[in-house]
């Protein structure tokens, strides 16, 4: 790193360089980090009475874990193998090897990324998931107003459903308090939309194809209806609940805009549960992306690569481990307890 | 280690061209600067900047306390025009909240390590520089970022309003303490940008103490400052990844919907019952993991300056440096075993707690170590009172009144009464100004030629330490009263309560000397900056001390020593016998006879005070 | 240096099949379910957190000790390993008996969610196989 | 100008012990005129308080002592050179070893009182079998539920609970326990008169006990720094004969159930606390 390790026979100190030092150091640092969150994880999943372990239910994977773990230990081997090809002067060996790790690491977040998907598409989110029946009903019931409503402005404004409102409904569903009143203040109330469809449907010339989309609408804000009242009374139980909704979602005019609304299921602890695991993978992700841009340093320098660069390419191998044994810890942890 | 052959004599020929000036233009000399001199001088103006605001909201915390809810004098009708000019109680909470972070995170931390960590650690173990210049320079400025963050937070979002500790749910859901929304936030991101920018200062002192010495400087030949800013760096390279962690954790629970830190159930604020499934007493454990261990971040640099110093101006060896070292290396690793103490009352298992007052009665026995070794240190000395002198027995004397309240508090059945009373507040003021405070002001005042080429004023410096001392004592001492009447801590108005209703002249008597003191400081300021242009010339060595930066000229230049420092003793070799001088640099490798004149005489100008 | 080198490499792809041979012991437990069972008075997820821990530590020590070489380097590993990994540890077991372990009664509605999960099993059952067709 | 600077480090020592000698008589001390605590725990711990006191006051005065004498002596001192000496080994072992025997004296000192505190296996035990009331801390005041008269406090608020809001009245010479809780933030339970203190924490239900040995309204503050009203979670503590503690209870059940006012307040909070459930 300084131009003093050149010179060691002017210092005192370990017989390593200072860059090494330095990462070890850092590394150091790192353990205190993580074992923090999984400190954290493991007291608070202790301390939690019931903790959600079924893998229908939190949509968690081993065989994904276990193929991420195998990816990142190969990766690790080959960053090893790097390291040699660089002490060899076999820079050709290395950057060979180099490329391979930076594959594997995209590889890993590939496999995290329809991890992720997974959660995101069943909203195992922190602070979205219902922990009680009631409280899914009640979700689910939200996101069908969502739904109803959102059809009701795009049927209004004559605009094409299938485009703008996949992503609108998504993005209200999170903010449901909040984009309710806002939509209600940007666009005219809800209710006269209703009102105007309902004089559409009934009006003579109005086409038949737009016809039936309007009594695809109204068969569905009945339904809806009818389904809120039920809710509300409390005379309808989570599993009848989710079976009416399924049957709607079959509903060959209407089904497809039920989308967003989810299968629900209630989770006991599951928001902790959500916090946790988006917490300890987030970070390692993280971790594996600063890793990759450190590979990417190594990798543009192409042919100059030379034995300068040793140093760099053992700090980062070491780096690697370091994101690697975490993983290590984090699968059982996280996939198999 | 590397064993050397010394080469027989003290001062090498150069051999390369090492002390000249840094390369480069004024950007990059003087500003995106990688000398650690100059870094250390950019911590010392920023902190002694930061002073100023942490102690204007200081003395904004004790007008309102004196004389609650009256418009301030002067900034008042202009900060609040809408209340008349009164404080109001959430301001009072976003005021002392701001005033400790301040205080602690942009002052005493950055003081010690930013500013004498860098200045002093390479011309200590006789390196030219820091082992990473580059990450060193970042360290500095990744405190701008914390400081707009906590200035942000404290101007523009409302202020954070949950005390320096940001106890959950208060700090941890926005609708807890509503207008704070983004400002905990902010204050949290603050954290963290401090926390990055000790972190790797940490690292570069830890690395540089350990693979820069020069030959011969072996460990228990390092100076005790080199000691207590290591083991000060060890402290924070191992505690403060894991506030790290719990910050992102609490951010993750203001803006992600995580929830770590809250139970479900609350209703807050008329909100809807929260979901959630946390623990609160989960950041108590992060945070003090940390903040325990931090107290002693603030101290053991300065106990590391202050055994330096007195034994320099004691003209004597220091009196047990192997113990020293050893129970500084205690107080950095029972430290770690001890922050439950701020937890005792706060619904923690009771013999967890137990465990946690056993290690924190026994902490105090290294503590106790120290103090009796800078006394003996004192005794039989040749002592002459300067600044610098004062200085240091005033954090002698103040630590040990620190100390002892801290054996109340370690009590666990005491601390049951005072926990988040004044006694604490007098505690740590007495920790943190009395003692942090004024060795930072004595090493200041030693290390200020070195810095600067030139001495600092004598009459103003001690004009300044009579006045800060007594000031401080008139403001800390009384609190320990306020805490026995069971005063709480973080009270906009106690005297709504009965039984501290006739608290209000001890108050005003406080506050009177709270702005006796910080008019004082304005003295250390003009001190500094007088000193820095117009002071006497100050030569290589005007303290005839020991420790090696004292070899190298003053300023030192870029590469530090024009010479190749060997190292032959331990740090503190003063009073030798038959020598032309009562001391002898770690530098030299023996005292030569009184008759024969020394021949790189150090002192080129004898300064006397 | 060749042949160091070359023998070195065997060893390190020694090492990697030892640690991929680890992964599928672990996942081989993880469809065991020891979670029903118990050995020598250990509980199942007690009993089970135990094996793939000490699986996970065996594999941490490989890469530490072989691919990080630590076991080439000197005596400053301990010094530098040997607090770390006791404070962190340490953090996490004196946080156990106040977080992991409620001293006082724990209210936290959640308590009260399992029992009633508890009652209705039958209903709760159901519900799982609803939510296994719906699983793609 | 030596000696002067002696005498001033001097001078604030003997003023520090001074005030605080004079404490007692000019109310400086603990609250209520430095009154003795009105619990028998507090007794205890205002013992041990004292003792840590004259502790602390002999190290306080010993040291600083000492360091004003070491300070006069190396200001005079009139020799050419200094003591040369690096450390005494004998020195440092007794200096290590005294402060060490006192401490490790202090801690096991007062594993009783914290025992007998905290650790419920020592509670008193007819305080755990009836609960006097549950305690909740919210932003910004105290809440009170009584059992009815000749209930035992259930866990969950029960229709015919009784409800105060920052008023605790509390029977004295017998131990009473109380049932912490927050609704919202963390809190604190301070009755600086009795030396108890005890945080609220949410989602926890702490029992603290307490033994009232004198009659008096006290004043119950909030400890814990729970948002900008947190001074004023003005509450008081009376403490009263059992007889009058019933009468108070029959009264509050007259208030609340026989007027018609007071049973739609009775209602409110019970479906507050029931919303608080889900
Ligand atoms: C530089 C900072 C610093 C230092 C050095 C210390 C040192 C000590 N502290 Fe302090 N402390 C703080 C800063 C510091 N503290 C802060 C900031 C807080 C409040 C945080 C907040 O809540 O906001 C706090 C709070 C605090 C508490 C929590 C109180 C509460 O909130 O309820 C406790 C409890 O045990 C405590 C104890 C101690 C002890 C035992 C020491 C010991 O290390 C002291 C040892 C020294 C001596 C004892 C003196 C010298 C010894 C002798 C002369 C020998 C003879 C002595 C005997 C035989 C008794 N401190
Ligand atoms: C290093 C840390 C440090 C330092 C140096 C100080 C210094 C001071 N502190 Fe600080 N304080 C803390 C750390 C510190 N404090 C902490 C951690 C808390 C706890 C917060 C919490 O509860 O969360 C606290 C809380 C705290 C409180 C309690 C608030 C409350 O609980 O309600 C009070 C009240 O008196 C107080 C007062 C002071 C005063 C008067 C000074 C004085 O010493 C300041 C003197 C200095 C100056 C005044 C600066 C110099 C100024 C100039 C040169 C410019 C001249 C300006 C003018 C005259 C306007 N502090
Ligand atoms: Cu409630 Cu402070
Ligand atoms: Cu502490």
């Amino acid at each position: 790193m300084s131009q003093d390790s050149k010179l060691p026979q002017y210092r005192m100190g370990l017989p390593i360089p200072h860059s090494k030092l330095g990462m070890w150091l850092f590394l150091a640092t790192e353990i205190m980090f993580f074992s923090a969150f999984i400190g954290a994880y493991i007291v608070l999943r202790a301390g939690s009475p019931g903790w959600p372990t079924d893998a229908n239910i939190t949509h968690i994977h081993v065989w994904a874990g276990g193929l991420n773990t195998f990816v990142l230990i190969l990766s690790s081997f080959f960053v090893v193998l790097a390291l040699e090809g660089m002490k060899a002067e076999n820079f050709a060996k290395a950057r060979r090897y180099l490329c391979l790790t930076f594959l594997l690491a995209c590889v890993f977040l590939g496999i995290k990324t329809y991890e992720y998907y997974g959660k995101f598409s069943h909203d195992i989110l922190p602070g979205h998931i219902p922990e009680t029946p009631r409280m899914a009903i009640d979700k689910s019931m939200r996101e069908m107003k969502q739904v109803v409503d959102s059809r009701t402005i795009a049927l209004a404004n004559f605009k094409p459903p299938a485009k703008s409102e996949p992503a609108k409904t998504e993005e209200s569903v999170e903010l449901a308090g909040v984009t309710d009143e806002k939509t209600k203040e940007i666009t005219p109330p809800v209710e006269i939309l209703r009102q105007k469809l309902q004089a559409e449907l009934e009006a003579p010339d109005t086409s038949e194809s737009r016809k039936k989309e309007l009594a695809a609408y109204f068969a569905l804000e009945t339904k809806f209806i009818d389904l809120n009242k039920r809710a509300l009374n409390e005379s309808i139980t989570l599993t009848e609940m989710n079976q009416e909704l399924d049957a709607l979602r079959k509903n060959p005019d209407y089904g497809v805009f039920l989308a967003p609304v989810h299968h629900l299921q209630p989770i006991i602890y599951g928001n902790l549960f959500a916090s946790v695991y988006f917490l300890l993978t987030g970070f390692h992700a993280l971790h594996v992306v600063i890793g990759m841009i450190m590979f990417v340093i190594v990798l543009i320098q192409g042919k100059r690569l030379c034995e300068k660069w040793n140093d760099y390419v053992e700090n980062i191998g070491l780096y690697w481990h370091f994101v690697d044994l975490v993983w290590i810890f984090l699968f059982p942890l996280i996939y198999i307890i | 280690m590397s064993v050397l052959n010394h080469p027989p004599t003290g001062l090498q020929p150069i051999l390369k061209p090492q002390a000249h000036h840094a390369p480069g233009n004024f950007i990059t000399k003087y500003i995106f600067s990688t000398d650690h001199k100059i870094i250390a001088v950019q911590f010392l103006f920023t902190t002694l900047l930061m002073m100023i605001v942490g102690g204007a909201l200081a003395l904004a915390v004790r007008w309102q306390l004196a004389f609650p809810w009256e418009s301030m004098p002067i900034v008042g009708p202009w900060l609040f025009a809408a209340e008349g000019g009164q404080i109001s109680p959430e301001f009072y909470t976003m005021l002392f909240t701001m005033h400790a972070t301040v205080m602690i995170f942009l002052v005493i931390i950055p003081i010690l390590a930013g500013t004498f960590g860098n200045f002093l650690i390479p011309l200590m173990i006789g390196a030219d520089d820091m082992a990473f210049p580059k990450l060193n320079m970042l360290s500095y400025w990744f405190m701008w970022p914390a400081i707009a963050c906590f200035g942000l937070s404290f101007a523009y979002a409302g202020g954070p309003a949950a005390g320096w500790t940001s106890y959950p749910i208060l700090a941890d859901l926005a609708q807890a303490a509503p207008g704070s929304g983004n400002a905990q936030t902010l204050w949290l991101f603050g954290v963290t940008f401090i926390g990055f920018s000790s972190m790797m200062g940490s690292i570069n002192y830890m690395t540089t103490i350990i693979n820069m010495r020069a030959p011969g400087m072996t460990f228990f030949r390092l100076p005790m400052t080199i000691w207590g800013l290591f083991i000060t760096a060890i402290l924070q390279a191992f505690a403060l990844p894991v506030l790290t962690a719990g910050g992102f954790m609490q951010v993750a629970d203001r803006l992600l919907g995580t929830c770590f830190f809250y139970p479900s159930g609350l209703v807050i604020n008329n909100a809807a019952p929260t979901v959630g499934g946390g623990q609160a007493l989960l950041w108590q454990h992060l945070f003090w993991f940390y903040s325990h261990p931090a107290v002693y971040i603030m101290l053991l640099p300065v106990m590391g300056m202050v055994s330096d110093m007195l034994s320099c101006m004691c003209r004597k060896p220091l009196f047990g440096y192997k113990p020293m070292v050893i129970s500084m290396s205690a107080i950095a690793s029972l430290g770690f075993i001890v922050w439950g103490h701020h937890m005792y009352t706060s619904g923690m298992n009771p013999a967890v707690g137990m465990a946690f007052m056993v290690a924190t009665m026994m902490i105090a026995l290294p503590s106790a170590v120290k103090t009796f070794n800078w006394t003996a240190t004192i005794w039989g000395g040749k002592l002459e009172f300067n600044t610098v002198t004062l200085n240091c027995i005033a954090f002698l004397s103040m630590f040990i009144v620190g100390g002892l309240s801290g054996i109340f508090m370690a009590a666990v059945p005491v601390d049951v009464y005072f926990h988040d009373t004044y006694f604490i507040v007098a505690h740590f003021h007495y920790v943190l100004f009395g003692a942090t405070l004024f060795g930072v002001f004595a090493a200041i005042q030693f290390w200020f030629p070195k810095m600067f080429g030139r001495m600092m004023n004598e009459k103003l410096g001690k004009t300044h330490f009579v006045l800060t001392f007594i000031g401080a004592n008139g403001t800390f001492f009384p609190m320990h009263f306020l805490g026995m009447q069971g005063m709480p801590r973080r009270y906009a108005d106690p005297y709504l309560h009965g039984y501290l209703e006739h608290l209000v002249p001890m108050n005003q008597f406080m506050t009177i000397s709270a702005i006796i003191m910080g008019l004082a400081q304005i003295l250390l300021f003009i001190n500094i900056f007088y000193s820095m242009f117009w002071g006497p010339k100050a030569g290589r060595n005007p303290w005839n001390a020991t420790t090696l930066e004292w070899a190298a000229p003053s300023p030192p230049g870029h590469g530090n020593f024009d010479f190749v420092p060997m190292i032959y003793h331990g740090p503190n070799e003063y009073a030798v016998e038959n020598g032309d001088k009562d001391f002898l640099m770690q530098s030299e490798k023996e005292c030569l006879p009184p008759d024969k004149k020394h021949e790189t005489d150090t002192d080129e100008t004898e300064t006397s005070e | 240096m060749s042949e160091q080198q070359s023998h070195s490499y065997v060893k390190y792809s020694t090492i990697f099949f030892a640690l991929c041979i680890c992964t599928v012991l672990s996942i081989l437990f993880d469809f065991i379910d020891l979670r029903e069972k118990s050995l020598l008075g250990l509980k199942g997820v007690v009993l089970l957190s135990l094996v793939v821990l000490s699986i996970a530590c065996a594999k941490a020590l490989f890469v530490m000790i072989y691919f990080m070489h630590l076991k080439f380097e000197g005596r400053w590993k301990y010094v530098l390993l040997s607090p770390t990994i006791i404070l962190a540890m340490g953090l996490t077991i004196a946080m156990t008996p106040d977080i992991g372990i409620h001293y006082y009664v724990d209210e936290s509605p959640q308590v009260d969610y399992l029992k009633q999960a508890q009652q209705a099993t039958p209903e709760n059952g159901s519900a799982n196989n609803a939510e296994k067709s719906h699983v793609e | 100008m030596g000696k002067g600077w002696c005498l001033f480090f001097l001078f604030w020592p003997v003023a520090a012990v001074a005030s605080c000698a004079m404490a007692p008589f000019v109310n400086w001390s603990f609250p209520y005129d430095n009154a003795q605590a009105a619990s028998n725990l507090g007794i205890r711990i205002d013992g041990l308080f004292y003792l840590i006191l004259v502790i602390t006051a002999i190290v306080f005065i010993g040291t600083q002592a000492v360091l004003v004498y070491a300070l006069w002596r190396s200001v005079n001192n009139r020799e050419k050179r200094a003591m040369h000496i690096h450390g005494n080994h004998k020195l440092e072992l007794i200096w290590s070893i005294i402060p060490g025997v006192i401490l490790l004296f202090l801690s096991i000192y007062q594993m009783n009182i914290w025992a007998d505190f905290r650790i419920k296996k020592y509670f008193p035990e007819a305080a755990v079998k009836a609960p006097l009331a549950e305690v909740t801390a919210r932003q910004f005041e105290w809440r009170f539920r009584y059992p009815a008269i000749g209930k035992k406090l259930q866990q969950k608020p029960q229709s015919d609970d009784l409800y105060s809001v920052n008023e605790l009245h509390v029977p004295f010479g017998k131990p009473v326990l109380i049932q912490l809780r927050s609704d919202d933030v963390q809190h604190s339970f301070f009755l600086p008169a009795l030396r108890v203190k005890q945080d609220a924490l949410p989602g926890l239900q702490i029992p603290v006990w307490f033994e009232a040995n004198k009659p008096g309204i006290y004043d119950l503050v909030c400890a814990e720094l729970c948002g900008w009203g947190h001074y004023k979670m003005k509450a008081h503590v009376i403490v009263e004969s059992d007889g009058e503690y019933q009468k108070y209870l029959k009264n509050l059940t007259q208030k609340q159930f026989y007027d018609g006012l007071g049973k739609i307040a009775s209602k409110d909070s019970s479906r507050e606390s029931e919303a608080a459930e889900k």
